[in-house]
């Protein structure tokens, strides 16, 4: 069983890394962000400082967002998704085993990359580390929020405005409790009970995400 | 009610709109329905000829 | 669709309750109105405008409660197959939005006067209501993207299922956002509690609102079982000429 | 084909109806199929034998009659002990042929060393991306899928689509094969498969 979905998510990977995947566009898109935010806000170091951590967690989401609906389409169209929907394996592993290639490929490089760009908008270091960890797990909770957004839409055509509109309002959570987690000096409280509760959400979709994939990605199939 | 008292147009604009909202939605789903059950009845009778 | 399960039992109790659910209907706004704006006093902090209440709370209940009951919908038609409660939940949705948009109107209606502002971001369930709007018209849209019926149910009763969970989610992540960013001498929508005086013209116009709710929603719900039936002929026509 | 099958097999469908679209595709389809035996779904476009095939691949379910596989292995469905292959031929582009294969073999249990290259003699491409190839040898590729792990029952849909006459003659050795051992298939063709098939499965009007 897990010899399976590990095949699954190695060959994803490699798909990934030969078709360059959503990691290229969705990187692009956080440096371009994060270099029009200081020119929309005016170079002024202590507005800047402050939004650093939610502006930078609005681009990991959205950049996430951007890469949703490709998630399930490839493998739709080309019919494996039937094969893999009549294997032993369950469907759900099946989706979840994708989700997760999707996290490894796209969102967790992300979540790596996107603190240091925060020193763009003059974030001080010491909340680099704190920032980073509750990326990391935060952006798991984007990419199985984002597969719903994708599963829901993998049979239309036209399905991006529609996974932003479904995955948005799932995402207002996380990213309450993840600026909430990397904004541990400025805020009243520490950052540990905001970080438990992003991990609580994150946890929490880890249920919902590929029971929802599979029922989703099975009434399209049908 | 006293009508001259502070800030009493957001009342009467309140009241108004929700006024508006629900009369506006009787109207949409009555319609609705009775276009639909005048266009059943009449392919019901295509159907006898 | 195929076997349509017999709308026919559940035309037949909706005809029937329908009048009287109307006329029951007519007699409570008639009261709660009354009370709302004669014979309850105004309040002695807010004056005039707690009148509002009376519109916005009802409202703002019914958003909540409507989409708590497409979740529900979506439950039984999922477990059970039951195409009658998918039409259930796509009926419920507009209304549903229509009470959710009343609420935040009224509600920044009531808020201008107390916070100077058309849109206050400091009250918390103004902001998870305005998500819950969102929640709305993702489902609509759902519904609205698939052509085909039997797929469009499938993947609607999904998305409510997962929306209804994450509303209380999003209500509880808003309230402690709230709690973060706002000190809490913040005055609470309504004053601490609604003192007795207000409380039965409250209640009067929340079952109105209601009642309202299932007489529109028994009546869409007719509609869409007419508008199926129509779909249904004209496949057959298509399919044997 | 390795391990020769429970000649028990037995696939019995009672009045299977379908719907797609809301439409009605076929109607009370009853069929029996033992093991070692080939049918052959006939019928006009869109008269549903796609949908029949996706119903006992178990994607799509039936909305009356039964289904079912007796003398399979215990507990397992019969989607699980079949193999589908469709029109859109799941295969990767930018994965070589070999890659395309390994990876289907370990999500479909066939075991380690990649033996089914040569089912449809792909060794020569193995190397190339899927993306290179051309319609008939992609078909093959998807073909291939048959040799990578072992089904009792083979759902063919319009399997001789685009290709040509050498690969046609490995077809039919490797289904005559299969239902020597006991295998069963069920093939969904217009042109004749040159094999005796037991049953004939005709939906809509006789083309």
């Amino acid at each position: 069983m897990l010899q399976q979905a590990l095949a699954l998510i190695t060959r994803d990977i490699v798909l990934a890394r030969k078709q360059g995947g959503g990691l290229g566009t969705a990187f692009g898109f956080i440096l371009s962000v994060m270099v029009l935010i200081p020119l929309a806000t005016g170079p002024d170091q202590i507005l800047l400082s402050k939004l650093a951590p939610g502006m930078m967690w609005l681009a990991l989401l959205l950049s996430v967002l951007l890469t949703a609906d490709r998630m399930f389409q490839q493998d739709f169209e080309d019919g494996s998704l039937d094969i893999m929907a009549m294997g032993k394996l369950p469907f759900e592993i099946v989706t979840l085993a994708k989700t997760i290639a999707h996290w490894i490929t796209v969102s967790l490089p992300l979540a790596i990359i996107t603190p240091p760009l925060g020193l763009l908008m003059s974030l001080d270091i010491s909340q680099l580390p704190i920032l980073i960890v509750s990326m990391i797990t935060g952006s798991l909770a984007l990419s199985l929020l984002a597969a719903i957004g994708g599963a829901v839409t993998a049979g239309l055509r036209r399905g991006g405005l529609l996974v932003s509109l479904l995955v948005l309002p799932l995402y207002v959570p996380v990213l309450i409790f993840g600026v909430a987690a990397s904004t541990a000096s400025l805020g009243p409280s520490s950052s540990t009970p905001a970080l438990i509760v992003l991990c609580a959400i994150t946890l929490m979709s880890l249920i919902i995400s590929p029971w929802a994939c599979a029922a989703a990605l099975k009434a399209y199939l049908r | 009610m006293d009508f001259s008292a502070a800030h009493v147009s957001y009342v009467i604009a309140a009241y108004s709109i929700s006024a508006v909202c629900v009369i506006g939605l009787f109207l949409y789903v009555l319609l609705r329905d009775r276009a639909l059950a005048a266009k059943l009845k009449q392919n019901a009778e295509k159907d006898t000829l | 669709m195929q076997q349509f399960a017999n709308p026919a039992r559940f035309l037949k109790i909706a005809n029937a309750a329908l009048p009287y659910i109307w006329s029951i209907t007519a007699i409570l706004f008639a009261i709660g109105l009354y009370g709302a704006l004669v014979t309850t006093p105004p309040d002695y902090q807010q004056g005039e405008t707690v009148r509002i209440m009376y519109v916005h709370v009802p409202a703002a209940w019914l958003g909540l409660f409507i989409y708590c009951l497409m979740g529900f919908f979506s439950a039984v038609a999922f477990i059970y197959r039951h195409p009658l409660a998918d039409a259930a939940a796509k009926t419920a949705a507009p209304l549903g939005a229509v009470f959710c948009f009343l609420a935040l109107v009224t509600g920044s209606f009531w808020g201008k006067p107390m916070w100077g502002t058309w849109w206050a971001w400091g009250d918390a369930r103004l902001t998870s209501m305005f998500i819950l709007l969102l929640f709305y018209l993702g489902y609509m849209a759902v519904w609205s993207s698939i052509d085909e019926p039997t797929r469009a149910a499938a993947i609607a009763r999904i998305v409510a299922l997962v929306g209804v969970v994450n509303v209380f989610v999003v209500k509880f992540s808003v309230n402690w956002w709230n709690t973060l960013h706002q000190p809490a001498s913040v005055i609470k929508m309504g004053g601490p509690s609604i003192d007795k005086s207000m409380l039965w013209a409250l209640l009067t116009m929340a079952v109105a609102y209601t009642m309202l709710f299932l007489a529109l929603h028994l009546v869409s719900m007719r509609s869409e079982i007419a508008a199926r039936k129509l779909r249904q002929a004209r496949l057959i026509e298509i399919g044997n000429r | 084909m390795p391990s020769s099958l429970p000649t028990s097999l037995r696939l019995k469908a009672e009045n299977l109806s379908c719907e797609r679209g809301g439409r009605l595709v076929f109607k009370d389809l009853s069929f029996e199929l033992a093991a070692g035996e080939l049918a052959a779904l006939r019928g006009p476009n869109g008269a549903g034998k796609s949908s029949l095939l996706r119903l006992l691949a178990g994607l799509n379910t039936s909305i009356s009659g039964r289904l079912n596989l007796e003398g399979g292995e215990a507990d397992t469905t019969l989607a699980e002990q079949s193999h589908y292959i469709g029109h859109s031929e799941a295969n990767k582009p930018a994965l070589t042929v070999r890659e395309n294969l390994v990876f289907w073999q370990k999500f479909l249990g066939g075991g380690e060393n990649l033996k089914s290259l040569s089912a449809f003699n792909l060794e020569a491409l193995a190397d190339d991306q899927a993306l290179l190839l051309s319609a008939g040898q992609k078909r093959r590729l998807a073909l291939t899928r048959l040799a990578v792990a072992h089904r009792p029952v083979w759902l063919l849909d319009e399997p001789t689509v685009g290709l040509d006459a050498a690969s046609l003659v490995i077809l039919q050795n490797h289904i005559r094969d299969h239902l020597k051992n006991g295998g069963m298939v069920i093939a969904a063709t217009h042109a004749e498969l040159g094999l005796k098939s037991a049953v004939n499965i005709q939906l809509g009007k006789a083309a």
